[in-house]
């Protein structure tokens, strides 16, 4: 169900724009150690805010992002602090794995004054501007338009940063994905689109909405694409790697298609999946990436199980203290109501 | 995002034809008239995403995919402005299309086929065309769905000539508007305050059927009045509750802002000689500002005091509970204006 | 410079719908010298309105379809009365081409009572529901959903009639578009569009502003697609009595492009085109679509040329009646204003 | 479709600097401060469809690319939403973008992009990011464009926290309101009347800047304010030229919608006892609302009568001249509202 990885050649005629002034050094292919615990962190994290909203300690809804991670953590590998990313409705994982704290994640998702945006946002618009994260967004393929102007500011303004824009499948059927992908070839701008697909949208199985494949739509605009395991971080993080060495040498844009499984409800409220079956998400869970990188790490001698096993204790320690820290936290004046409205 | 635990439109099955009101919550009275409507006319079709084996995202539609099978009522994919589009154009040849737009803000991205397309079309024709559709919209803030899920967008609409605009505060009359605005040989927008899906009240039975533009005194009363729309009509007689012998209030609403029942208001007006207008919008250049100002024209010489108006605050919608409540209007807010005002 | 007629194979992988109830009989191929008298009307038509704009004889502005006709009048040749036709800005050729009055359409360039719209549209908002136009649009890509809505309530009420979309080149960069083309497809609808690839939008040249083959964003949905030469009639003819063939037989939507150009300004108040060389539009005016006609009808002994002289003297009696009419009739009454606001 | 003849913005070259006011159209008051701004502030940077080597629709972009080149002013494809959007993503990260939308009607395509993204990106994020970007509007009927090309959308924006709306009616204001537009880290729609950019006027030299939310007197009065907006102001001094000598008129220009100067303009009618509301937008549910709510409420009870609007109808905007004039406020209008006012 998850494709192979398969490198699209025929898109290698788009022309290169000029490379950016500093030319960095390539990627240093990261220590899949912190692979592996940045996972774990999104991964806790997530079944936390589950049980944070089961106990009536958060408002409203969050989307949770098990499964996926390692997409957010292979694509997140590959970038800098100063390269951008915009996410979706579906951004937890994304936004710890780009380097959020987890506490002020919390301390948001709990509407807390003190969290990322003052209470404000909640869990659907998480934004570390210190970090690159431009935003969680809850229009489906609202941060698209955002990401190329991300792409646009460094290319004009001569900063060698790449901008990357996380949707999900279903955005691939918002018109708003398509005049950005013409534009970004048009002017060949760093920016690379991660499609994390999932094969829902909502309720909706992506057969349902979709017609084609997927990523013959960025490949009609002459967009380089490439497709990956969206279980195996490693794989995730070389694809990457190699798209972001190519984007920030001035290389245009680039597409990427991760295949990828949500474990969860399209919401932390839906109890039931009446729209899968209980066999698909067995077989998906069967791949768990985290299960999956732990066993080669294992196989291959760099863990012992204890070490993993402390790693998960870790990473339930740091959720754990974050989720003390969000209830301990106070919730934001009401005079605070009027602020941020203007710059 | 979708909503969180389903109101339970479908719990009962549909309402039995008797000539006693029977008691219903809004998301029920609605999809017994979407049925009945479907049933009685089979141009009539509902669309939008999950609206079909899902049922929407607000239960409204749930069952009708049995009921009336997959040509009637289909899902579409995250395409607003396609789906609308669409609409639009089946409207104009033949059929009665009802959209969920699972959101109101979501109707920003089919803004083009609203406001250019839908309402401009039997204009710019000469008549030649006409567009019988309902866009259903989910609105409102209180459920701590952020800035991108909880708009009062109802007046962008209202100004726009070719639209009709509705906004039902109770079960009785969201059943008897949405028969009428399925009948409508015009493009309706109709609102639904997605924290009142649950809000029970009695139903006449049969072809109940609530004409646009006429007020409905909610509360009769003889010192103020008070203009209410949607959800804000319960705030109001909340506060009309609360100030029982102190202040005899009248609690009017309109139910429809295009076409506003503009004597209707005024003649309340003209009795109380004083007015208070409640709506969620933002207070500036909000459907507040064109009731305030209309009966201020059409009942100056009978106020004793200028209009007052209790609305939603000029900042987005915010996260976090305790801001959310200070944005809304609130019952204290009400009574405290009314207490205000000089005698 | 105009491309050959090639067919895409590769698109017949598309499942086909059921078939309509009624089957038509395949179109009988047209006659060549309505064709010529259809295509000598809007030339006429067009060259009239230019100078109709000059002597002021007209509010506003119009786009001429000078150039163009072979486009309007190939493609509705093949189509029934019942078909229907969603048009752009540069509508005059497709709406006479689809059968309307001239007299009625020049009534209305020029803002007259007895106009196509009652003189409330103009030369943007023609539209003639009798025969099937669902009306010029001043919104790019405005009539592509409407198109859509046009095929889905063919479908639904079991009419066997093709829904066919005019757009320019311009349009294929509108998100609208791509969502269309998505649902056209899941849905297998009626539908075929029309993109009149004149090789400019306003004063962008295409590839200035569209990345890729413009086909291939059809053909990545799997719309089979087909490319003509936009400067010869017949070929257009032949082509789309194919896909109208097709497309009625259940077949699904298609897409056509028709490679052709403007001679005028991209409006009548354009004096000199900037963007583009003399050499370029003499180019295209050598390949003139009346004159190929004439030419192959006068060698194949169809026509003398005394009679080719009759018919472009017909087509200028036509227009100038239409014009006499134009200028006869009278202005709306003040109090029409208001009307057909509302159905 | 684009404007007619173009006004001459840049027909004569950038306005020397001098001590004393020069006389400039508004056209080329706007092409002076985007050229003295861009000159100023290389994060500025123009786009928009045509805007680059045509110089714009209305040639108010005339010279630029001259000037400073390609990347910083260049044409995007007809894609509203996804070129807002890009907007938005540069402003937020180091741009400043100014967006010629050749019709605010087209905004309509990017309303998403608009409200739900630029307006409320900063409250969203608890005060992270900022958006510096500019969206100007050619807006506003009397050129016979129809309802598509001729809407007054201010109100609708002006309805949205986060956003600010600018209204110019003069040479001097549309320019040193640009000036305060480009520099202001909020999302900025400002509207240019299409009718208007011949309008010629005296403009101070050098960095001249109004600020936002300060009304000026445009004629002093004092027996009738009239509250005029954008071209109504001229309107209004016209009229209060025919009554000189029988009522004395002032006229107060708000200048921006938002923010508004509610104080300078209940002030006013303080003074006067009368108040008068003249604006081209949709009378119902239209910013006039706004404005007399406003005088009404922070006016009471010195309001000798009610507050009249003289506004646009309530139809979309006809072609046709003769209805195109009864559609907008006239002088005749404002005069006869004036005099029928109670002594
Ligand atoms: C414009 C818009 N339409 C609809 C929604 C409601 N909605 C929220 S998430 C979602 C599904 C998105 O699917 P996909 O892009 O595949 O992301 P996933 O949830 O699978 O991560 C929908 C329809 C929305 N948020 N925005
Ligand atoms: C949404 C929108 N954006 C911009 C315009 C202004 N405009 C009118 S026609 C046109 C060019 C359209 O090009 P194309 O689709 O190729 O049609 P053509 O004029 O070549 O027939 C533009 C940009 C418009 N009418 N609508
Ligand atoms: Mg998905
Ligand atoms: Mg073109």
């Amino acid at each position: 169900m998850s494709g192979p990885e398969s490198t699209d050649t025929a898109a290698s005629e788009v022309t290169a724009a000029p490379t950016s002034p500093t030319s960095p050094a390539p990627p240093t292919s990261p220590d899949p150690v912190e692979l592996l615990r940045k996972m774990l962190l999104i991964r806790v994290f997530e079944e936390t805010t589950i049980d944070v909203y089961r106990k009536g300690q958060m408002p409203g809804l969050a989307h949770s992002y098990a499964g996926q991670e390692a997409s957010a953590v292979g694509v997140c590998s590959a970038l800098r602090d100063d390269d951008t990313i915009t996410s979706t409705h579906r951004g937890h994982g994304h936004i710890l794995a780009k380097g959020a704290d987890p506490v002020r994640m919390m301390l948001e998702v709990m509407g807390k004054r003190d969290g990322y945006c003052r209470g404000k946002g909640g869990s659907m618009h998480i934004a570390d501007a210190g970090k690159g994260v431009l935003g969680a967004n809850g229009v489906v393929a609202g941060g698209v338009g955002i990401a190329l102007g991300a792409a646009l500011s460094a290319d004009r303004l001569g900063q060698d940063r790449v901008s990357v824009c996380f949707i999900g499948d279903g955005a691939m059927n918002q018109g708003v994905t398509f005049e950005v992908m013409n534009m970004a070839v048009l002017w060949q701008l760093p920016l690379i689109i991660v499609c994390e697909n999932n094969l829902y949208g909502q309720y909706s199985p992506l057969r349902d909405t979709l017609v084609g494949e997927l990523a013959d739509r960025p490949r009609a605009m002459g967009m380089p694409t490439v497709q990956v395991d969206g279980m195996d971080v490693l794989a995730v993080a070389e694809a990457m790697g190699d798209l972001v060495a190519e984007v920030r040498a001035g290389g245009g844009p680039r597409f990427l298609e991760v295949r990828t499984y949500r474990y969860g409800g399209h919401h932390v409220a839906e109890v039931k999946s009446d729209y899968r079956t209980e066999d698909e998400i067995a077989e998906w869970r069967a791949r768990d990436p985290i299960h999956l990188l732990e066993q080669r790490l294992v196989e291959a001698g760099t863990l012992t199980p204890e070490q993993v096993a402390e790693l998960h204790d870790e990473a339930a320690a740091v959720v754990a203290r974050a989720r003390e820290a969000g209830l301990a936290g106070e919730v934001p004046d009401v005079a605070e109501l009027t602020e941020d409205v203007y710059a | 995002m979708s909503a969180s635990p389903k109101p339970a439109a479908a719990e009962a099955a549909a309402a039995p034809v008797t000539a006693e009101p029977v008691v219903r919550t809004i998301g029920q009275a609605l999809n017994d008239v979407l049925r009945a409507e479907m049933a009685a006319d089979e141009t009539v079709i509902c669309i939008g995403e999950n609206v079909a084996a899902a049922g929407g995202s607000f239960a409204v539609t749930k069952g009708l995919l049995d009921e009336f099978g997959p040509r009637r009522i289909f899902d579409t994919p995250i395409s607003e402005a396609g789906f609308t589009g669409m609409a639009i154009g089946a409207a104009a040849t033949g059929l009665r299309p009802v959209i969920d737009m699972m959101f109101s803000d979501f109707a920003l991205l089919a803004m083009d086929q609203i406001m250019n397309q839908a309402a401009h079309l039997r204009y710019m024709t000469g008549g030649q065309l006409a567009v019988p559709m309902v866009i259903r919209c989910p609105s409102g803030a209180g459920a701590a769905y952020a800035a991108q899920h909880s708009q009062s967008l109802a007046g962008l609409f209202a100004y726009i000539p070719g639209l009709k605009v509705v906004v039902p505060s109770t079960p009785a009359d969201a059943a008897g508007l949405l028969r009428t605005a399925i009948r409508d040989p015009n493009p309706v927008l109709f609102f639904e305050q997605k924290t009142d899906y649950g809000r029970r009240g009695p139903v006449p039975p049969g072809d109940h059927v609530v004409p646009f533009g006429v007020a409905d005194v909610k509360r009769p009363g003889d010192d103020v009045t008070v203009i209410a729309t949607s959800s804000m009509v319960h705030v109001a007689l909340a506060a009309a509750e609360a100030l029982e012998g102190e202040v005899s209030v009248e609690v009017v609403d309109p139910r429809t802002l295009k076409p506003l029942d503009v004597e209707g208001l005024a003649a309340s007006v003209r009795r109380t000689g004083r007015c208070v207008v409640v709506d969620e919008g933002h207070r500036t250049f909000g459907p507040g500002a064109e009731l305030a100002a209309t009966v201020a024209e059409h009942a100056f010489d009978w106020l004793e005091e200028p209009v007052r108006r209790v609305c939603g605050a000029d900042t987005p919608v915010p996260f976090t509970t305790v801001l959310e409540r200070a944005f809304l209007p609130s019952v204290d807010d009400v009574v405290a204006t009314i207490r205000g005002m000089r005698r």
